[in-house]
């Protein structure tokens, strides 16, 4: 079995070998594997088709990003942040918007708050249906599941281009406000969108919810105990499933989200069940937020006329600014020097974070859990390794 | 009973089979060069360089100032400004971009080029089909090529431009106002030099607004009456 | 929740810590708590199980690096010049930072409080680098504490795993220092007009003789 | 005139022979019935291949390929075009001999099986009269080429894949030949024609097949379950799981080889419908006596295209369970249920006919069903939950 064993740098020895029971299978998941959502690699350790040991190699896709950012404005770090999550890059911007009106003690218009909410849980609604797509893709079915999902997110991507001009990297929001105003009949889109997307729900479920092959796969797989998940920082639904209630939009109450009324949805179990579920549940109570969000747009300015937007020099000083991101707790660091560009800007990645406890969730289980419960977190590599 | 979650799912998915020949909700696709979705407003892919009247060497709004080349994030602008003056479309005398390249497998449109002109003279475009043999200079577009008309602007972006007209309007009226009392009290100042300073200024080419004035002018243009 | 307040919780049940409260100038309002590197793990363990409220949620762990840099600060001066008392400008050169910093953003979920913002501070940026691994406390630094380390150097003491996170095996420099330069040796994708170009053009002939 | 339309091939085959030298007719005679065979699947492989893309496709709400030729028809030409002039990869470690006999083996095997499938009236290649036995001992031959192509790969994707095929086969083989057991009770043969012409008749309008038995059905359900997995099927398809060991035993393969593997899964698919057909939905006969006017072939083929839109259609819902899931469910549910099928098949046998024993056998067979699955649902992690809210 020599050669079957993997001689790369991280390779893990098997010395433990019981020689009795055989050798162990060390496979390399990843980087190129159609489930591990893009560049990310397990080095993982078998017995049979039990896990024994898993570690996950980062940076494939590292492109430095924080050293990029050291070098832009603030205002010309704003696209770049739409490339760190690139499914969701609207809370990405807002994420950073929000550090850096921190920092520099920036009042938002209340349109802008509203539109933001609007545009946020839009990208939250359309970042859970992907996501509830791919993991049914994982799970091996076909695509079905992922097509409805896709085929419900193009139309949010529909609304994000005739708002921002792009479908995908935004680029939406301003520290300040957001860059520009509704277009007409937006607004009747939305709504359109927004009153359809319980119906797509509906239908996910019935094609799904109750199906015994779905409820055999994950339940009981890939456990997080609340304790667990405090202590390793899990965020958003991830936290949620295993009953963690920190929701930061009831927490932290940024923007304008103590208006809105609105559920947080807690699991019992952790298992990549529980996150399954709770993402549909989270969707549900998105689709309520921007029923009320849109109801009660005001009129009135889009920026702060303040805030200037080119050769912002903020005072010396730092803040930390985190958002409820559709995949966890979405932060930004920033120190300034007074100078045009940002000290230091860090992102505070949540699914890197979130992915902390994967061999834990893996060990016990089998090759084809591990790829349900990487799909159950959520990951994102242009957020995991920057 | 075991298999019924089995069999709610097989009647989801025959809905959608047969739904898909009756329904065009459920089948969204489109079939790509035949059909084309109708072009969104908003919609941007790669700056584009406006010039007004039809022909780009004199009416590129661009003066080369380089902001934009200073603030884009990947740095894909190249401006190279030009020595001389050279009157533009409404006949001021304006630096001009003796070079204006974008490379745009660098470009990540993120259009903060458009939001920091103070001109108006770069705009997003909506032309998507740009594949070529070549991968370096043919991705590499000068200011010829980059050049478009405001009559294309009008087409591809029409809120957005008629407002940019109506300001742009609004700027030229003003600054044409400005010119004309500048040229009446010139014109009583001179009185005795009569022959000089009467002659009515051309219709377009109204000496602008002072120099100093940092508003989104065309032209700043106060250096020829003086 | 006063940062004063969690101060002195700590003083009393911590011995021996010397703590800083290290203001900062933003309307965030964001102060923080300088810990010495000695007492660091002692503080955090105290601030998960003992303190209240207790912060079990670490949420965000970064470094920063902060390089030698000369402050000159004026200030007016009554100086006899030429036997004149005159008030003469009097510029005082003194240095700060030359040390890497690790920050810590602690959070309560029980009590729903933070952030604290916990700082330690190397001894100097080259060789004495190491602090106390906080992740045998918060597991959600196990992943940020490997990432300081590659990007900046910062060498956490009783850290599991310190390998290197998002840089591969091997790699020599620590890419977030402020005083890193590229090695230059990368394939660069040519694009006309950039530096970079002529950088990796520059290059190409010493490459090409060098192996 | 419907009895030559009916017989036309056969009528051809005889007129054909008419001009063979006697001595040589034997081997002519295989070979006129062999080619059409090993024509006309391959055919229907190329059909189902676009007709489960664009089936899958409509099911997902998109058209499927329809750029080759016209709706993309051609489609399967344009693949067999494109697998033909890829680059044959074989891996330096792998066992060349091995890597290159696996697909060829796993071809052969899945044609030879077609010997004994009856295609239509007096349609058959050669009538053994042990053939459900031929059939299943030649069936078993895939599992050979397919634990060939997993080892000499030398990869450990395709070990993993050939170790869950073998798995897997092997556990479906056991109800899949049990299941069938009640139709060999039933016919009294072990010959497929027979087992057909057993089925034939009428009451009424109403045909004798064996699916409209208690047994029958309860038998044609696990043969067609554990069908699925012995074709490596949705949602067994566990040995390929492309988003688990990405392609399984074949991952190591390219071009036409690949192709190759892929004909053989869809010929296996093929062959078991067929037999499914033959057990017990009554091979080539018609579903009513008034439609006996078409042609047995049509029959035959029409209802081998039912059940591959059956296959398609799960294909295009279910997802994936996990290896002990599948493996439990062979051995706790499958075969249990299909050996107490037989016994209620034997009770049927010994019973007068009437609605006693229809409700007698029913009832055997449902309770052992509930009881069988409330065994597999005993566990703890099988139950649709509902979710509390934050206060």
């Amino acid at each position: 079995m020599n050669i079957l064993t993997d001689t790369s740098v991280d390779s893990i020895s098997t010395d433990e070998t019981d020689h009795l029971t055989g050798d162990l299978l060390e496979i390399s998941m990843g980087p190129q594997h159609p489930s591990t959502h893009g560049v990310f690699r397990m080095n993982v350790t078998l017995d049979g088709e039990q896990v024994v040991k898993l570690k996950p190699v980062f940076g494939y896709l590292h492109r430095n990003h924080e050293k990029i950012a050291e070098t832009e404005s603030y205002l010309g770090c704003m696209p770049y942040t739409d490339r760190l999550d690139y499914i969701c890059s609207i809370t990405n911007n807002w994420a950073y918007a929000l550090a850096v009106e921190t920092l520099a003690g920036i009042k938002v218009p209340e349109r802008a708050e509203y539109l933001r909410v609007i545009t946020g849980e839009l990208t939250r609604l359309q970042n859970h249906a992907g996501l509830i797509g791919f993991l049914m893709q994982d799970m091996g079915a076909s695509g079905t599941p992922l097509m409805y999902a896709f085929r419900e997110r193009e139309k949010i991507l529909d609304l994000f281009e005739a708002l921002t001009g792009a479908r995908m990297m935004c680029n939406y929001m301003r520290f300040g406000g957001c860059r520009c105003d509704l277009p007409a009949g937006w607004l009747d889109g939305a709504k359109k969108v927004v009153e359809g997307f319980p119906k797509f729900l509906d239908e996910f479920e019935s094609l799904l919810k109750t199906n015994e092959i779905l409820m055999a796969r994950t339940q009981g797989v890939g456990i997080v105990t609340k304790a667990q998940a405090i202590n390793a920082g899990l965020s958003g639904p991830m936290a949620r499933a295993s009953g963690v209630d920190y929701d930061l939009r009831k927490v932290d109450k940024y923007g304008i989200y103590e208006r809105f009324n609105f559920r947080v949805p807690l699991g019992e179990v952790g298992d990549v069940y529980d996150r399954y579920m709770l993402r549909v549940l989270e969707m549900r109570e998105s689709v309520e937020i921007l029923k009320q969000a849109i109801r009660d747009l005001p009129e009135g300015p889009i920026m702060d006329p303040g805030t200037k937007i080119r050769g912002f020099r903020p005072k010396a000083g730092e803040a930390y600014g985190r958002i409820e991101g559709p995949k966890g707790e979405l932060g930004f660091y920033l120190i300034s020097d007074g100078s045009p560009n940002p000290y230091r800007y860090r992102v505070r990645p949540p699914t890197l974070i979130n992915l902390t406890l994967l061999e834990d969730m893996c060990l016990g289980h089998n090759v084809a859990d591990i790829v349900i419960i990487l799909g159950s977190i959520d990951i994102v590599l242009g957020e995991v390794d920057r | 009973m075991l298999g019924e979650g089995i069999v709610k799912g097989l009647a989801e998915t025959a809905r959608n089979f047969f739904g898909s020949y009756v329904n065009k909700e459920r089948l969204t696709t489109v079939q790509f060069p035949e059909e084309r979705l109708p072009q969104i407003e908003a919609t941007r892919d790669f700056p584009f360089l406006v010039y007004d009247g039809t022909d780009p060497e004199p009416g590129l709004r661009c003066v080369a100032c380089q902001i934009c080349e200073k603030e884009c994030p990947p740095k894909c602008i190249y401006i190279v400004k030009s020595a001389d003056k050279k009157p533009d479309a409404t006949g001021k005398a304006q630096f001009y971009p003796a070079q204006f390249d974008i490379d745009i497998s660098v470009c990540m449109s993120c259009q903060i080029c458009v939001e920091v002109c103070p001109f108006d003279a770069i705009k997003m475009d909506v032309e998507f089909e740009m594949s070529s043999e070549d991968r370096f200079g043919g991705l590499l577009l000068d200011k010829y090529k980059l050049a478009k008309s405001n009559e294309y602007y009008n087409k591809i972006h029409p809120t957005e431009a008629g407002a940019v007209d109506a300001a742009l309007a609004e700027e030229r009226a003003k600054a044409k106002l400005a010119a004309e009392a500048k040229a009446k009290k010139d014109a009583e100042v001179a009185a005795a030099k009569a022959a000089a300073a009467a002659a009515p200024p051309p219709p377009d080419a109204t000496p602008a607004l002072a120099a100093e004035t940092p508003a989104p002018a065309v032209a700043t243009a106060s250096g020829e009456t003086k | 929740m006063n940062l004063e307040e969690i101060k002195s919780q700590i003083e009393a049940n911590v011995p021996g810590c010397r703590l800083e409260i290290i203001p900062n100038g933003s309307p965030s309002g964001q102060h923080s708590l300088l810990v010495d590197v000695e007492h660091g793990f002692t503080v955090a363990s105290f601030l998960r199980d003992g303190a209240t409220p207790r912060f079990d949620f670490c949420s965000n762990v970064t470094g920063i690096d902060w390089p030698v840099k000369e402050v000159s600060t004026k200030t007016k001066v009554k100086k006899i010049v030429d036997g004149v008392e005159k008030e003469v400008d009097e510029v005082v050169k003194s240095q700060t930072g030359g040390y890497l910093e690790v920050v810590y953003h602690l959070y309560s979920i029980e009590q729903r409080e933070g952030p604290v913002v916990l700082r330690m501070r190397t001894e100097d940026r080259a060789e004495r680098v190491h602090v106390p691994s906080l992740t045998p406390i918060w597991r959600s630094a196990e992943f940020q504490e490997r990432e300081a380390y590659d990007l900046f150097g910062i060498l956490f003491d009783g850290h599991p795993d310190l390998r290197r996170l998002l840089m591969w095996e091997g790699f020599v420099d620590h890419p977030m220092r402020r005083d890193y330069v590229d090695p230059d040796d990368y394939e660069y994708e040519p694009t006309a007009h950039d530096d970079v170009l002529k950088r990796a053009q520059a290059h190409r002939p010493a490459q090409e003789g060098g192996l | 005139m419907f009895e030559t339309i009916d017989q036309i091939f056969v009528l051809i085959k005889h007129w054909l022979l008419g001009y063979v030298p006697g001595m040589a007719q034997p081997l002519i005679s295989a070979i006129l019935s062999v080619v059409p065979v090993v024509i006309a699947f391959p055919l229907l492989f190329a059909i189902t291949t676009v007709l489960e893309r664009k089936g899958l496709g409509r099911m997902q709400n998109r058209y499927g390929p329809n750029r080759t030729g016209w709706f993309g028809i051609l489609q399967p030409m344009a693949d067999g075009i494109k697998s033909l002039t890829k680059e044959d990869i074989v891996p330096r470690t792998a066992d060349q001999l091995v890597h290159f006999l696996a697909p060829v083996v796993m071809v052969i095997a899945s044609f030879l099986v077609y010997a004994v499938v009856p295609l239509g009236r007096n349609m058959v290649i050669a009538d053994l009269n042990a053939g459900v036995l031929f059939f299943f001992a030649i069936g078993s031959m895939v599992e050979l080429s397919v634990f060939m192509a997993g080892w000499s790969s030398h990869s450990k994707y395709s070990l993993l894949g050939a170790m869950r095929a073998i798995a897997q086969m092997i556990s479906y083989e056991m109800p899949l030949v049990l299941a069938s057991v009640v139709v060999i009770m039933a016919a009294g043969s072990l010959s497929t024609v027979t087992i057909v012409n057993m089925q034939a008749g009428y009451t009424g309008i109403w045909p004798h097949w064996y699916v409209f038995t208690p047994w029958g059905i309860t038998g044609f359900i696990i043969f067609m379950i554990a069908a699925t997995a012995e074709s490596n099927r949705c949602p067994f398809d566990m040995p390929e799981g492309e988003s688990e060991i990405i392609a399984g035993y074949f991952i190591e393969y390219s071009g036409f080889k690949f192709a190759l593997f892929f004909l053989a899964e869809y010929l296996g698919m093929f062959a078991t419908s067929a037999m499914a057909i033959t057990f017990f939905l009554g091979g080539w006969a018609a579903p009513f006596s008034f439609l006996t006017w078409i042609p047995s072939y049509v029959w035959f083929f029409g209802k081998l295209l039912t059940i591959i839109c059956a296959f398609i259609w799960v294909r295009g819902t279910l997802p994936r369970l996990r290896m002990d899931q599948l493996m439990n469910f062979a051995w706790k549910f499958m075969l249990p249920l299909s050996l107490i099928n037989i016994v209620g098949a034997g009770i049927w046998h010994f019973m007068p006919a009437g609605f006693t024993r229809w409700g007698v056998v029913s009832l055997l067979i449902l309770l052992s069903c509930v009881l069988l699955s409330r065994g597999l649902r005993r566990n703890k992690w099988f139950h649709v939950r509902t979710y509390r809210f934050a206060s």
